[in-house]
């Protein structure tokens, strides 16, 4: 599936919010554009280059580095599970897996469909809720795979209709 | 909201303040950190708001959403001023009986009190609760108390106070004042706040920095969280008095982007504050200016560490750089620059306020005044604890924690973070400060408590860990990426069952070339896991190894589910649940597993109502 | 201002702000590396030219390339220390780059003849090291084709969008800089071939051999300042008609 | 300046043996690849006593075109030599072999370093080797 066009309008009014040639605010730019288009398409990133002054190699290469960015388009849906410690010994890698079973993807991919993003995330700081799922921004403590599996599954049935 | 224009203003600002407030004293604090509102909190304080409002009750109680107060497990937490009475794991359905029996009859509500699950107890104060009382909090302590949104709750309480004092004391006396506190970091390192002030102070530049390192990246440690949702004028007011003894004019605050809350309250925060004077030009008329600034990491824990959290604010990839120069002489855009975490910046304005020798007069010889843990994992209360430093261990599992749920045996507590150690049992009466638990093979670090227990894999958690760090590597040092990688590679085969006696051999080797040799902490720190349960818990690899067996049944290579014919009812639900049809088996006949089949999700135990599903 | 140390004993002076690596080079040690170079500025990534560094009571491992020298400190080049772990981080190393000969050679100095580790899991171009020498030698061109892509044990050197890049001038300093000679480079008559591009090459006006790439000439040409005809002509062209020039001068 | 080795070339007295270049292919590269020679002989035509050869190799140039493209300052005068020497700097991006007027430097791709004329640090080993005196060091 290819990408949607992007709209350079968008873009250009979130860049302008920023003052131009200023590398500092690189990564805050990034941080804007991708809550403004969900994620970080090429013509995005060409244009913030050149708006900041920076090479787009250079860019690039920070897009890249940090983990909160995502440079393909994500799903209608963020399914996140967080891996933090204290997930960890009360079962995430469980969720993790019934999520890709479920899902016949691998974590950090989207369905087919473009309906869902299965991400995990390293801690979110809510560690007494582990382990813990945020679908679409709202937190799931204590989850259990059987319960993650009927989340999706509501999910794709919502989908079918 | 007018400017306050000095110190005699904002007392008189604080007197008016609490003039407003209902005059018994009279509030309702809803927990709104993140753990209450994922239970529902922010559906309960609007409860609260229309109740009251409807049974005319909203002049005599303050209503405040506040920040955390740490006992996480049992949220949401409700908290009445002024008796300190605590209602836990309250529903938006209980408000109704609240405001009849309790608020209009001053009656208490049983069953929405904390009863202790070991010895049946119920505690109607908050500070009586075991959880509670063994902490001594000061940096939290305002937390259950104020609206974090509202400048005026934190200036009630004496907020901006030890600003005006330190205004007056002039930069030389507050610099003395930290030093002599002895306030060390409490990111990780534990460097001495006092001395890097003066470092940086005493370099020679027409422009100083000051950051915030909010990055809080440890997985399972949220306190700087908690702290900057629920108190940011405390991290703020910190970074003013930190900028005025320094003489910066700029500041950071370099926060996570994954703590969209302590984004919003620290925004609204830093608007307040220059609303009122504190914050910008002339600060209380003293012709100190000062600004601060959010920057948004982008995710990625290597930027907790100073250097690579620098590059990162300079627009560049968060790689580490070799020091010295420490930040404090060439920082930011190559300007001496201060940093420090969000804990150590909220514990300046107390020592600023109540003296060094008040702060000295708490901790250890070493390690001054209290920290801040995150206690997580297989422990009865999970939450935010505040001890003073020196707190044995055990004090801290077990009289704070509840000890360990299920009726399960301890096995580790794992302090200090992914790059910290394991403790075993029999070092649970280490003191928790600085140098003691690096003495032990593990460290203080930003203050992340994982409890382990007896169904916990060693080998699994430092693969785990490996595995976190490896990711999280800048990948600029080959010990540290390629040697991770390559130790992460041998604890898979550990725990998949194709691991040797050389193989523990070649881990160890590789371990301390990765310690030795690579350039900042994540690296130096990184094989801490591996090392420290080598050291306490080796048997538990060499059971993985020699015999191919887990013995807490984790990894699944060396585990298999079975079904126990006698306890089995064929109640079919586990045949139902299971993804690979792997269990076959009669109605209200006795079920089997095909081991071909079986993907060891253990969904099979978790649904079975029989407790028949076995692990071997 | 001057530093005085000591390295393996011996009495050296550097100029405050050296890199210790490059003082003990002047003087004549020999300290092995693979990330280094004069010209670019240090990452100390190899972890190969680590050393022993003594000074107000501590003593620890460092690498020598980014390594300021300290007034007073005392370097040892080679302890046992530093032979173990510069033999483990080159078995590291020999696991990403098998097809190196100057690695392989170097290895065998520390008797490492076989690494015990498979290749990586990620490993885009093979026998890459990742040393970023290619990296920074692009971004001091002022090219900035090239950057680190990604991080950790994903980390890998690349260009911007994963795709050939405008600024890249087909100059191949990358190549000349790289140690393990692992970036491909291809000269054909259609043009000169690297990282996914086929950069036309400026011919010689008189024999039509190949000079330098366009994108190459006219940067250099808008930067330098030499006049166009400067590039115009091949090395042995060059010579031939500077020779018949002499020729008539002499005789 | 009290410059050592200076190198005067005599074209007169060469003969065309490209002994020289023999010498100076040793001296830099192992086995001698008459391709690393940083002297060349040219044929120059033919003369009244038969053909004319030139000794072509790098001037030192004053003003050198090599020194200031050179992106990295990688082309260093030898103080005591006068010779322009490349040194460890150098990045190989070759344009200081483009720009050379007189093609004295050439780039090796392999080596990724352009290759030029460097005295033998004061003593050039053409001279020394030259038989017919057609190289001379002062």
């Amino acid at each position: 599936m290819s990408a949607p066009p992007v709209d350079i309008g968008r873009v250009d009014r979130v860049l302008a919010r920023h003052p131009a040639g200023v590398q500092g605010e690189l990564i805050n730019v990034l941080h804007d554009l991708q809550a403004e288009l969900r994620y970080l398409p090429r013509q995005a990133l060409e244009r913030a280059a050149s708006h900041l002054g920076v090479p787009e190699a250079h860019l690039f290469g920070v897009a890249t580095f940090y983990e909160g960015f995502h440079l393909e388009p994500r799903g209608e849906h963020i399914c996140t599970v967080c891996m933090g410690t204290a997930c960890h010994v009360r079962g995430a890698p469980r969720l993790v897996e019934q999520a890709e079973r479920d899902l016949g993807i691998r974590a950090g991919q989207t369905t087919p469909d473009m309906r869902l993003t299965l991400e995990t995330v390293n801690c979110v700081g809510a560690c007494a809720l582990g382990p813990l799922v945020i679908f679409d921004g709202k937190y799931h403590g204590n989850m259990t795979p059987d319960r993650l599996g009927r989340l999706i599954g509501k999910l794709a049935k919502k989908g079918s209709e | 909201m007018a400017r306050i224009g000095n110190a005699k203003q904002l007392a008189e600002y604080r007197k008016q303040v609490k003039a407003s407030k209902p005059e018994s004293r009279k509030a309702i604090a809803v927990c709104a950190g993140t753990g209450c509102k994922a239970f529902g909190s922010f559906e309960l304080f609007e409860a609260f708001r229309e109740a009251l409002a409807r049974h005319e009750l909203d002049r005599q109680w303050d209503l405040r959403a506040t920040g955390c107060h740490g006992f996480c497990e049992r949220g949401p937490l409700v908290l009445f001023f002024p008796d300190g009475m605590l209602y836990q794991r309250v529903k938006s359905s209980d408000v109704d009986e609240i405001v009849q029996t309790t608020l209009k009859q001053g009656k208490v509500v049983d069953r929405l009190l904390y009863t202790d699950p070991q010895s049946g107890d119920a505690y109607i104060k908050e500070r009586d609760i075991p959880f509670y009382k063994h902490q001594r909090r000061l940096v939290l302590e305002q937390n259950g108390q104020i609206d974090p949104c509202s400048i005026d709750d934190y200036i009630a309480l004496g907020g901006y106070s030890a600003l005006a004092k330190a205004l007056a004391m002039g930069p030389h006396r507050v610099l003395d004042e930290v030093e002599r506190a002895h306030l060390r970091g409490r990111g990780g390192a534990g460097f001495p706040a006092g001395r890097k002030w003066k470092t940086c102070r005493g370099t020679e530049s027409d422009k100083r920095y000051i950051i915030c390192n909010a990055d809080e990246g440890d997985p399972g440690a949220f306190m700087d969280r908690s702290v900057l949702e629920g108190n940011p004028h405390s991290v703020l007011e910190g970074m003013i008095i930190g900028a005025f003894a320094i003489g910066a004019d700029e500041g950071w605050v370099y926060v996570r982007q994954e703590y969209p809350l302590a984004i919003e309250r620290l925004e609204l925060a830093l608007e307040a504050a220059r609303a009122k004077g504190l914050l910008g030009e002339d600060i209380l008329g003293s012709g100190f200016a000062f600004d601060v600034h959010i920057n948004r990491g982008g995710g990625a824990f290597v930027c907790g560490e100073e250097s690579a959290l620098i590059a990162s604010l300079e627009g560049r990839r968060g790689v580490p750089r070799r020091r010295p120069p420490y930040p404090a002489v060439a920082g930011l855009h190559g300007k001496p620059t201060n940093i420090n975490n969000v804990e150590t910046w909220a514990n300046v304005p107390l020592i600023v306020g109540k003296g060094a020798d008040w702060f000295r007069s708490i901790g250890t010889e070493g390690s001054k005044g209290t920290k801040i843990f995150s206690l997580v994992g297989k422990v009865n209360n999970t939450g935010l604890v505040e001890v003073p430093m020196g707190m044995p261990l055990r004090q801290i599992v077990e009289d704070i924690g509840g000890g360990i749920p299920g009726g399960k045996r301890f096995k580790a507590v794992q302090t200090g973070g992914p790059s910290g150690g394991c403790l075993p049992a029999d070092k649970l009466d280490v003191a928790v400060d600085f140098d003691s638990l690096t003495a032990e093979g593990s460290m203080m670090g930003s203050g992340g408590m994982i409890v382990m227990d007896e169904d916990t894999c060693m080998v699994d958690v430092a693969r785990y860990f490996v595995g976190f760090l490896k990711f999280e590597s800048c990948g600029n040092c080959t010990s540290c990426r390629d040697g991770l990688e390559r130790m992460h590679e041998l604890l898979t085969d550990i725990t998949e069952g194709r691991g040797t006696d050389e193989t523990i051999a070649l881990l160890e080797d590789l371990a301390a070339t990765v310690k030795a040799t690579s350039l900042c902490a994540l690296g130096t720190t990184a094989v801490n896991p591996v090392q420290s349960t080598l050291k306490y818990f080796r048997d538990e690899y060499e059971a993985h190894v020699r015999d191919k067996r887990c013995p807490a049944r984790v990894c699944k290579a060396l585990i298999s589910y079975t079904i126990d014919n006698d306890a089995c009812t064929g109640c079919t639900l586990c045949a139902k649940r299971c993804p690979q049809d792997a269990i076959s088996g009669q109605k209200k006949g006795p079920h089997t597993i095909d081991q071909d089949k079986c993907i060891k999700c253990g969904i099979c135990r978790d649904v079975c109502t029989y407790d028949a599903v076995r692990v071997e | 201002m001057e530093r005085r140390f000591k390295i393996n004993d011996i009495d050296v002076k550097a100029r405050a702000g050296e890199h210790l690596l490059d003082v003990a080079r002047r003087y004549g040690f020999e300290i092995p590396s693979l990330c280094h170079h004069e010209a670019l500025p240090p990452i100390g990534a190899c972890r190969i030219c680590l050393v022993e560094v003594a000074w107000g009571g501590r003593r620890e491992l460092c690498t020598s390339c980014n390594f300021e020298v300290i007034e007073g400190m005392q370097v040892t080049t080679d302890t046992p220390a530093v032979q173990h772990h510069r033999a483990m981080n080159l078995e590291l190393l020999l696991a990403r780059a098998p097809g190196s000969a100057r690695l392989r050679e170097l290895a065998a100095q520390y008797g490492v003849r076989r690494t015990r580790f498979g290749p990586p899991a990620t490993s885009p171009l093979p026998n890459c090291i990742l040393c970023e020498l290619c990296v920074r030698a692009c971004e001091q061109l002022g090219n900035h084709a090239l950057t680190m892509v990604g991080r950790g044990d994903k980390k890998r050197i690349g260009l911007a969008f994963n795709s050939p890049s405008e600024q890249c001038t087909g100059c191949a300093s990358c190549a000349s800089v790289c140690p393990t000679e692992c970036i491909p480079v291809k000269d054909t008559a259609a043009g000169r071939t690297i990282w996914g591009q086929t950069h036309p090459l400026v011919l010689c006006k008189v024999c039509g051999a190949p000079v330098m790439t366009e994108r190459q000439r006219a940067k250099a040409i808008a930067k330098k300042g030499l006049p166009e005809e400067y590039y115009d002509f091949c090395e042995s062209c060059k010579q031939s008609t500077a020779s018949k020039r002499f020729a008539s001068i002499v005789w | 300046m009290a410059r050592r080795g200076r190198l005067v070339i005599k074209p007169d007295r060469c003969t065309g043996c490209r002994t020289c270049e023999l010498a100076c292919a040793f001296v830099h590269s192992t086995g001698g690849l008459l391709g690393l020679s940083r002297i060349r002989i040219r044929e120059a035509g033919a003369g009244p006593e038969g053909d004319r050869h030139l000794q072509m190799t790098c001037l030192q140039c004053i003003e050198a075109a090599c020194v200031k493209v050179c992106p990295v300052d990688a082309l260093v005068r030898n103080e005591d030599t006068g010779a322009i020497e490349v040194s460890e700097r150098c990045i190989g991006c070759g344009l200081c072999a483009v720009v050379c007027p007189f093609g004295h430097m050439h780039f090796d791709r392999m080596l990724g370093r352009p290759i030029k004329c460097d005295l033998c640090g004061g003593a050039p080993t053409c001279a020394a080797f030259c038989p017919h005196g057609a190289l001379e060091v002062r």
